[in-house]
């Protein structure tokens, strides 16, 4: 195991990482930004560097400053967290040149993998169903039209580099491809300097399910179950939860098998996460691999009872995997939710400030992630999650009865301060949601609700 | 060592909760004051007729307003010259001129300029040569020209 | 790391414990110094502008209360007189003897008579006979004797 | 199930009846004395009524004041926490006869199993293993001599009606029996206004090992697995955890199944606990039963993922079991930290007062069950319990590392308060505790290691 790891990230997920190393015994060295001084991991974890300036690109994503930071308090891995670099091959590489171990998958697996239409293409070779589409990138634009044409319209067109919701587009029809087109590639340019794009049919009211997978440097690897997260505000969920709800256990059971399989193929050391999209006839497509920690990663740990990030420490530190298949048996039911310091009604336009009031809930089943305390700032120049509650229940509906529950002891106050609770709290109380068969398309539907209705703060 | 560091937690916290107070309590700030054991730095701010605060770090009994930090650009080692071992760009008493190399910072193997965003007189050099530092951390403190 | 921590966590409560006073006491604050030991931190704000009123909330001379509450004793159904539907022991504007029984409040079918703890005149019966009351809740309001 | 629970107790057990209350649809009513006014469980409940001045006797106490708040909000059943009228027969009955169902044993089964020479003997008659000792109240003191002779020094003189490590007294020989005899009694006139006693063989380093146990209406009964508790404070748990280490599994399986046919031959319907001396032999004998929910549940619901209190109102209202002992499959550890508001350093006086910080740990596997918030007021008139801090893990191991990290989060300050968060971390980094190797002695052994060490906090 590692003597010192050190955790490129902020907010709740370095906290996060800092606490399991913590448990295990493995020092740990926070970094911060100047708008980060003082947060709660630099107060928790063993050490802390000051890296950079708010910005992100001079701090938390910058390179040289943090293995500048790992060099001078010797550390011998990094953990990136989610977001950031956590997925970014020049880093992990980086990393590796400089001795210190990168905790996640080798940079060529992460290039690979980051590369949409390649991972696409090695999950296909692996079996993996995908959808119709191009696997090649569109020299132009008229053969972005043509492989349009040949998929099926609707389709959709996403960049070759994107991730995470951004850099995709939706053709109807051929009125439509053209935009699309354009639209797509100035965005994959301007986010990650790559332009290229490919295209693939569209599921119009598809449930985004995905599988937690660990693989080890021995071959090894494991599926922890599913999750759907389907409840999403422009791309980003809100409300993820365990077991997907709906899936046939035939399918259940088909698409852990794939991922598995996926993972294998492209020699994933690590945690990862196999995404999925399924029909309304419960057939499912490979839509990408997420290879680091996800936000939604604590509803399989109530269920299966596995530290994710201590299964991460562990292979990359090369040893195997602490849990094999027949051991991992997941029991019941969880499911989180977001609460973000934004307002629903102005676009989900973060709102920073000082947390004047901030009481979470606590008690039976319940679990709480966040770096904040009364008192805190939330700055303005990062993602504003404040808080991730978990909660468990042997069945979907009493883990959902345990959700609303604690959701109605959350107080959250500040100047200028909104939260998304209210928005959350309907979410939990939709007939579709409750009775599992909602998609993509239910927060936009409950946000006219709750902007028409009564007065939802 | 550990004395040091937890000392400068405790400073670090205090200057912490002197920001957080002065950003509660907007407005006509004129002093602050942040001390450990005989160290101490105390804040003024000048009766600024529209309501800008002007703020100078002074050390205790000097007069206001005299000195000024050259300040880390980045996580990285110090170096007073040109490179390892060389004899340093400037010394205590030394004159600079704003934009003069006053140090690198060595980060990843790129050797980065520290430039003296003031012209002055170097006052102290806090830290040496081959040290590592942190971003925004003093390198060098300059007593500023022209202010007495 | 546990002494540092015990430090910042004793600075946040010094700094909150001022922030508290500060609020408790809205207007014309002029210096905060935060001491922990040998560190300390001082703030000091500018005279308040002419315009913006100085209000120091003064405590009001501790005058005499005119009226008292008379508190009910336990949980239970209130009775204005001696059983239920009977004609009440006072009314407003009735003098009443410190000791005299104002009121009944039945608990587990036990009547548990009400005393008035002070002599004085009715000025008000605000529960209404047989409504239920909690402990402490007033049911009687007296007009103190000998105060105007 | 019921439409209206009435919660005839105050603070952290008060919050989590209330919680369970709610997930399950069912309104809830707090009561407080003075001193509680505007707690958490006040504010959560759909409406409290206020009882009585701070003193118990005339609020918690109080069975007419918590039947009359019952009746004047409609409620339709009484849950009575632990402590207070939780096992108090005569209470139960007043329910009863009100037309209020008492959520607990019926009262014949409280009075019974209240009554420590009888429940002894009923257990005996079930065939469940008993000490050694007299199984009918002393006469007189030279009965008492006389039987403790019989049983054979050393011998614990105990109160009939005694309960929580009240009203007991230790005689290592013939020499010692006048004084723990009278002594007994006096504290059990004093205490229980019944003067009745009776000897047992005393168990100079036993194990504390209880096991939940849940019944209904229809004969049903299953138990959670087992706790010890023997990290205790002058009779009182510090630590509890489940499952209790270093017993054989053959013993584990006897005492379990010992407990449900004890709980069988009583009647009992609802939680309760039966709890058990172990020697290191692994012989066990029973001592008592807790006719309640007990303080240290949660370790329970933490390896079983069952609602203790959810089992209790259903039982209560008439249902059956939710679970059968085929479904209960614990998995892992769980150990439950009580974080009092008492100094160590002087015979654990309760230190009452603001707190003027209150930070208490969360993360994964991590749950707390707390009333206060910062700026509460400890009030000086019940227990000084401010917080469990409880961790699961897949090993022991683990989730004893978990609550050193868990604890090392803590904070907790005010003028004047004082907590145990120190001894609780030497505890849990104690050879012996961590080898399970440890009994009712440890703390005392380890406050004086504590006291005569470097500055302890």
């Amino acid at each position: 195991m590692f003597r010192k790891v050190l955790i490129a990230n902020r907010g709740e997920v370095a906290l996060r990482v800092a606490r399991t190393c913590r448990e295990l015994g493995v020092a740990s060295v926070a970094v911060y930004s100047t708008a980060d001084r003082g947060t709660a991991v630099t107060r928790f974890a063993d050490e802390s560097v000051h890296i950079g300036p708010p910005a992100a690109g001079r701090s938390y994503l910058s390179a040289p400053a943090l293995l500048e930071a790992a060099r001078r308090t010797g550390a011998d891995a990094v953990h990136p967290g989610y977001g950031f670099l956590s997925e970014d091959p020049d880093f992990a590489e980086a990393c590796a040149h400089e001795g210190i171990t990168f905790i996640g998958p080798d940079w060529p697996v992460l290039a690979r993998l980051g590369d949409k239409a390649a991972a696409r293409e090695l999950m296909a070779a692996a079996g993996l169903p995908v959808l119709p589409g191009g696997s090649q990138p569109c020299a132009d634009e008229a053969d972005c039209a043509r492989t349009a044409a040949d998929t099926g319209y609707p389709v959709i067109v996403k960049a070759i580099a994107g991730g995470g919701g951004r850099g995709m587009a939706i053709a109807h029809d051929p009125a439509e491809i053209s935009v699309a087109f354009r639209e797509t590639r100035a965005t994959a340019e301007l986010l990650y300097g790559d332009d290229r794009v490919f295209v693939e049919r569209y599921l119009p009211r598809a449930r985004h399910v995905e599988v937690q997978v660990l693989g080890d440097r021995f071959g090894a690897a494991v599926h922890l179950g599913d999750r759907d997260c389907s409840v999403q505000r422009r791309h980003q969920k809100l409300v993820e939860e365990t077991p997907a709800p709906g899936l046939c256990e035939h399918t259940r059971a088909a698409m852990a098998e794939a991922a598995v399989r996926g993972v294998r193929a492209a020699g994933l050391v690590g945690a990862a996460t196999v995404e999925f999209l399924v029909d309304a006839e419960q057939r499912f497509y490979f839509m990408e691999v997420n290879a680091r920690l996800q936000v939604e990663h604590p509803v399989t740990e109530m269920t299966t009872g596995v530290d994710v990030v201590e299964c991460q420490l562990r292979v990359a530190a090369g040893e195997p995997l602490p849990i094999t298949q027949e051991r991992v048996r997941p029991r019941g039911a969880s499911v989180e939710c977001r609460i973000n310091a934004e307002d629903p009604e102005q676009d989900f336009r973060a709102t920073p400030g000082a947390l004047t009031e901030f009481h979470l809930p606590s008690g039976p089943f319940v679990r709480v992630d966040t770096h904040f305390a009364p008192g805190d700032q939330v700055p303005p120049f990062y993602d504003p999650l404040l808080a991730k509650v978990v909660t468990w229940g042997p069945t979907r509906a009493r883990a959902i009865g345990r959700m609303v529950r604690a959701l109605g002891e959350v107080r959250v106050a500040g100047p200028g301060i909104r939260h998304n609770v209210d928005l959350l709290t309907a979410v939990l109380s939709d007939p579709d949601f409750l009775a599992g068969t909602h998609s993509t398309h239910l927060l936009d539907e409950l946000r006219d609700r709750l902007r028409t209705g009564v007065g939802a703060r | 060592m550990r004395q040091t560091q937890d000392g400068e937690a405790l400073v670090a916290a205090l200057g912490r909760e002197a920001e957080r107070l002065v950003a509660a309590r907007p407005g006509g700030l004129r002093r602050v004051r942040v001390r450990s054991g005989e160290v101490a730095v105390e804040l003024e701010w000048d009766p600024a007729p529209a309501g800008v605060p002007v703020v100078d770090q002074v050390p205790e009994a000097a007069e206001p307003a005299a000195t000024a930090a050259v300040l880390a650009p980045m996580v990285g080692t110090f170096y007073q010259g040109p490179e390892p071992g060389a004899a340093p760009f400037v010394r205590v008493g030394d004159v600079v001129a704003e934009g003069a190399v006053v140090g690198i910072v060595e980060a990843m193997k790129m050797m980065n300029k520290v430039l003296a965003d003031q012209a002055g007189t170097v006052a102290a050099v806090p830290v040496r040569d081959g040290e590592p530092v942190e971003f925004g951390q003093p390198l060098l403190l300059l007593e500023r020209a022209g202010v007495s």
